[in-house]
């Protein structure tokens, strides 16, 4: 069964007048237990992808559908069971958390949304649910009580996955989650997201401009540019043998470290 | 092309705004509750004589056909004319508004041209003692009601010094010699206030400046510290002002108000004090809308201003 | 004789002197290029503006820098205003912020130009137009009649190089300049980079947290840990063989393509203990590696 | 720097809080006593701050001259943020053209100046501290409305905002969860810089003689009675009251907002 399928999709913001066209025609079909790794740089559509795939967004035009089920942002259903399965990691671990809730407060959130009480798994305990998911995330129990501030990037990256996992998602949907870490910290953190994705059985879609962290993390891509999705295919096929000029020069933009 | 239309937008909306502001003054003086004739002739007035007086006065007619003959005389220039003393409130308001011009004309750029060094001190020498000291005074300045200030001046320099004469106004044609010595009190409290209030938009503005990365370049490409801040941070600070000009005629017009109240002079405040007493209705009115229009008018031409200057409305940048 | 010559510098901010440079000592030969690499916080950009005499007031430094003999730490304001943007330069991270929103460019550059020169404006402008065609600028003479929102951020990155480059000066200071942009633009802006810093000869500090950049156009590196250099060499030497666990942990975390797909990437802490680990409860409000010192005042 | 901000903030402002609270229970004299033959007694013993025109204790007058001041202030305040921070966070979250119309109100109560909008309110009403206070307040509402929209604006773009939608959390529990929270410190700075502006607006009502009836002692009705020829000490004591209660109540927030400013924190 698919997770996502998108059939010609386009998104255009903006009135009449000036309009921008920020996905065009786009065809994706997204299997459960599969790694996405998505590539594009600035102004590429990727972020809007992402968040059509979060139901934060509705297709212009084309269709979307949500385990082969067509997705209505309006219909309380289907978005019910997007909601209650679908979660997001984002880049700035900054901005992701509220900086005036404890870190067990944040955690916990997803659990208390309305949505989720029609499914039947739902953790009933979301004190020991938080617990589970901090220690999961590699975090100690005394973080509970503090705030995000008091962290540090690679910490406030784990406490948002924390968040991400609480509701025991089954897609994990990630907006360039490294990118604003540093080269040190960003290991710990796709270490994490690897071991996670594995042991949960998730679906991962992962936004990036990092070649290198999708041919590490992922098993398919699909390449972005201006709005339309010029090369897809395993990670591995479309690295070394990549059919689009762009998608060549992309992997050639990557500075190396051999001298 | 967009600019044209942008700008039509823009006059659309203040017409209509002109026009709600007039309701809302309208809706204000004359909708609310309490019966003007009644309290013109006082509560022991026969209901006969009441009743006659608001038919001499049209107040027995319906309030939106009243509404709606006071905006068409308006817009031929008729404002009403006074319920008490039948005389046409744009006769009225002629004089007063001469000194009410004169003081808020003078005050205006005067009190600009002094903010603009007290806030670029203020800004530069923020974390030293002579920053301090600056924004500390602007601080108290501001703190200080206009008509306090204008009272230590009539203190010192009319009371004690005996320099000048702090009473009433002479017209300019009459004797420029008095009409200066009568307006330099008031003007001047106007102005210390003023001044302290707009020094802070530019002190603000400039310290915007300081932390913006374009001012660490041009520092790095070698200007000095306060050339530097002068040349990339003076159209920072002017867009700054140019923004709360409107708001600073409002704070002018009710300083001027306040001040005409101190130094006795015969201008809209006063007549406005005086017609608010005597409840004289469409005299009120009248000086309120001229008062609002004028703010209102001010804000419009500013919005079409920044229309003409900002390099990124005019020509629909990308970002 | 060395163009920049720094010695046991050490800076720190605030009453509570916070330290985030630490007694650190090095020299840039005419011409050479230096990488310093570092986490964010190491304290790489602190380095930078004391060089370029752009702390905040709150700093305090201690130690020296001399740039072509002359002490910098030392000199007054208006001195110093004339070595910056003519002999010494800077390139800045973010090409968004780093342009006058309110003038034209090819006006930004043209001003620099006049600040260090006695040369007239109509000269000037011919200038400044060859100068923003060679750092691949297409149609130069449009572009210096443009208002930054108008350029992409790759041409801002380009104006601001031509500025750095425009008074052919003896030493370019980059602070991440690639960072914000693109990978296939920060590609071409550093192979651009890298051809002009060799045609008007100029030496250069490279700053970054991309040990990948630094590889491909420095000739010797130096890596900055909290506040303090911890090597130095040239540049195959320490990313090849690394002397310091520190180096040697940034080396391998940053080689993920080395790694096969789904394995293990290599941390820090493999190579190297240092007190802040990522998992640990937090011990201080701050990530920065900042230290007490005593007060020097 | 910044403390001594604060604590110059809180002795002001903290003055005429006392000054209020000792005026229900206790004041020299009767502050409605006239007193002919003592009538401009200059400042000494008994009438500490001397008397005015009427030959009424000034000090005693003083004291219940501040009831008024932070009565107009707090009801002016409270008035414009109950209405203004709703509307401000409705207007942020979202809808378009409620923000429209929101705004275009805002700019005709903006070019109201709270003064002007109480002298039209007075002519209606007659002049009274109650219209005084809720004048103030009403044209105070859209700068209410203005910071809440601006910051709530600022929150609504914060990925926590995302995150919380992708969870499915209802928009009016993010309102009271997330944005209230948060724009609550931006507010507050608000609120005491309102304050002052409300004091100094009903100081300049009752100084034109249209706030409270010549029987309650205001301070700038004290100012308006004062002959600055035969005492002028007595127009200087209230001036000072009403600067010293605004300056106060200024630096209370500004100290405030100096610790909320990350910039501000960084460069400490």
């Amino acid at each position: 069964m698919s997770v996502f399928g998108l059939n010609d999709v386009s998104v255009r913001f903006g009135g009449r007048r000036r309009s921008v066209e920020a996905l065009r025609g786009v065809d994706l079909v997204i299997e459960e237990h599969e790694r996405w790794g998505i590539v594009g740089e600035s102004g590429s559509g990727k972020t809007t992808l992402l968040k059509l795939l979060a139901g934060l967004e509705a297709p212009t035009s084309g269709s979307l559908t949500f385990f082969d089920a067509a997705l209505d942002l309006r219909r309380r259903e289907t978005m019910a069971k997007l909601r209650s399965s679908v979660q997001m990691v984002f880049q700035d671990p900054r901005g992701s958390l509220d900086p005036r809730m404890t870190i067990a407060d944040i955690v916990a959130e997803p659990l208390r949304s309305p949505l989720l009480r029609g499914r039947g798994d739902v953790p009933r305990d979301r004190a020991a649910r938080v617990d589970e998911v901090l220690e999961a995330v590699g975090l100690d129990r005394s973080a509970k009580s503090l705030y995000p501030h008091e962290f540090s990037g690679g910490q406030r990256q784990r406490i948002a996955l924390a968040r991400a996992l609480a509701p025991r998602p089954k897609i994990l949907l990630a907006d360039e989650p490294v990118s604003a870490l540093d080269v040190s910290v960003r290991a710990h953190v796709l270490n994490l997201v690897n071991d996670l994705v594995d042991s949960m059985g998730l679906t991962l879609v992962m936004v990036t401009h990092d070649l290198a962290v999708v041919r590490h993390t992922c098993d398919h891509v699909g390449v972005l540019r201006h709005g339309q999705l010029v090369e897809v295919g395993a990670t591995g096929e479309v690295m070394d043998h990549p059919r689009q000029a762009y998608t060549k020069e992309l992997i050639n933009a990557v500075a190396r470290l051999d001298v | 092309m967009a600019l044209l239309r942008a700008a039509t937008r823009r006059v659309v909306i203040f017409l209509v705004t002109v026009l709600v502001a007039s309701a809302v003054i309208f809706g204000i003086v004359q909708a609310l509750p309490g019966d003007v004739a009644l309290a013109t002739l006082g509560m022991g007035a026969s209901p006969e004589s009441v009743d006659a007086l608001r038919v001499q006065w049209g107040l027995d007619r319906p309030l939106a056909l009243r509404y709606l003959e006071w905006v068409v005389g308006m817009v031929h220039g008729d404002f009403g004319a006074s319920y008490l003393t039948g005389q046409s409130v744009v006769s009225q308001i002629g004089p007063p508004l001469a000194v009410t011009a004169w003081l808020v004309g003078l005050s205006m750029p005067l009190s600009l041209l002094a903010a603009l060094p007290l806030g670029l001190v203020g800004a530069m020498g923020r974390r030293r003692w002579f920053g301090v000291s600056v924004n500390a005074a602007t601080h108290v300045g501001l703190a200080i009601p206009v008509f306090f200030v204008g009272a230590i001046l009539t203190i010192i320099f009319a009371v004690k010094l005996r320099w000048v004469r702090a009473n009433g106004y002479v017209p300019l044609t009459t004797s420029p010699g008095e009409w200066a010595i009568r307006l330099v009190l008031p003007v001047a409290s106007i102005v210390i206030v003023q001044a302290c209030f707009l020094a802070r938009y530019v002190r603000a503005g400039f310290i915007d400046v300081l932390t913006e990365d374009y001012y660490r370049t041009a520092r790095a490409v070698g200007w000095t510290r306060w050339r530097g801040l002068w040349r990339h941070g003076i159209r920072n600070v002017a867009t700054s002002v140019v923004t709360v000009i409107g708001l600073q005629l409002a704070s002018l017009l009710v300083g001027a108000i306040l001040v005409e109240q101190t130094f006795a002079m015969p201008g809209l405040g006063s007549l406005l004090v005086q017609a608010v007493r005597r409840r004289d209705l469409m005299v009120v009115q009248g000086v309120g809308m001229l008062l609002v229009a004028a703010v209102l008018t001010v804000n419009f031409l500013v919005d079409l201003a920044y229309l003409a200057i900002d390099p990124r409305l005019k020509r629909g940048g990308r970002s | 004789m060395s163009v920049l010559r720094v010695r046991d510098l050490t800076v720190s901010f605030g009453r509570r002197h916070l330290v985030a440079v630490d007694q650190v000592s090095l020299d840039i030969e005419p011409g050479q290029r230096l990488g310093l690499v570092g986490a964010s916080g190491s304290g790489k950009t602190v380095l930078a503006s004391t060089i370029i005499g752009l702390l905040p007031d709150n700093a305090h430094v201690d130690g020296s820098v001399t740039f072509d003999g002359q002490e910098l730490t030392t000199l007054p304001d208006r001195e110093f205003s004339a070595i910056r943007g003519k002999d010494l330069t800077m390139v800045f991270q973010e090409p968004m912020t780093a342009l006058d929103p309110t003038m034209r460019v090819g006006r930004q550059a043209a001003e620099l130009v006049a600040l260090h020169s006695e040369s007239s404006q109509g000269t000037t402008r011919q200038l400044v137009v060859d100068v923003f065609d060679r750092v691949g600028l297409d149609q130069a003479s449009r572009i210096v009649d443009a208002y930054p929102h108008e350029l992409s951020g790759g041409q801002r990155q380009r104006v601001i190089i031509a500025m750095a480059l425009i008074n052919r000066p003896s030493l370019v200071i980059c602070d991440e300049p690639t960072t914000a942009l693109d990978a296939t633009v920060q590609a071409k802006v550093l192979r651009l980079l890298d051809e002009e810093l060799a045609s008007v000869d100029a030496a250069c500090l490279f700053i970054s947290h991309d040990l990948g950049l630094v590889a491909s156009l420095c000739s010797d590196v130096a890596v900055i840990h909290a506040g303090r250099i911890v090597e130095r060499g040239r540049t195959e030497q320490v990313f090849h063989h690394p002397s310091h666990p520190y180096t040697a942990g940034l080396v391998a975390t940053a080689s993920i393509d080395k790694v096969r797909p789904g394995e293990r990437l290599p941390v820090i802490e493999d190579f190297f203990d240092p007190s802040t680990v990522d998992s640990a409860p937090p011990s201080e409000s701050t990530n920065r590696p900042h230290r007490r010192i005593r007060r020097s005042r | 720097m910044k403390k001594l901000t604060v604590i110059i903030g809180l002795v002001c402002s903290g003055l005429v809080v006392v000054a209020a609270l000792v005026s229900l229970v206790w004041t020299p004299f009767d502050p409605r006593k006239v007193d002919g033959p003592a009538r401009f007694a200059p400042p000494g013993w008994p009438h500490v701050l001397g008397t005015d025109a009427f030959g009424i204790d000034t000090a005693s007058r003083l004291l219940v001259g501040a009831q008024t001041t932070l009565l107009v202030g707090v009801v002016a305040v409270a008035l414009a943020a109950v209405i203004g921070v709703p509307l401000g966070v409705f207007v942020g979250m979202g809808h378009r053209i409620a923000g429209e119309v929101v705004a275009r109100a805002s700019d005709i109560l903006f070019a109201l100046p709270a003064l002007l909008l109480a002298i039209l309110l007075a002519a209606a009403l007659g002049a009274s501290v109650t219209t005084a206070a809720v004048a103030i307040g009403i044209a105070t509402i859209p700068v209410f409305q203005r910071m809440a929209r601006a910051a709530t604006l600022t929150v609504m773009s914060q990925d926590y905002i995302l995150a919380a939608q992708v969870s499915g959390i209802p928009g009016g529990v993010i309102a009271i969860r997330h944005v209230l929270p948060n724009i609550t410190p931006v507010l507050g700075v608000q609120a005491a810089a309102s304050f002052s502006m409300a004091i100094l607006a009903e100081a300049g009502l009752s100084y034109l003689g249209l706030s409270a009836p010549q029987s309650t002692p205001t301070w700038g009705r004290m100012l308006h009675d004062a002959n600055l020829y035969a005492a002028p000490i007595q127009a200087v004591i209230p001036g000072v009251a009403i600067a010293v209660a605004v300056l106060g109540f200024n630096l209370l927030g500004d100290g405030v907002r100096d610790y909320l400013d990350p910039r501000m924190k960084e460069l400490r």
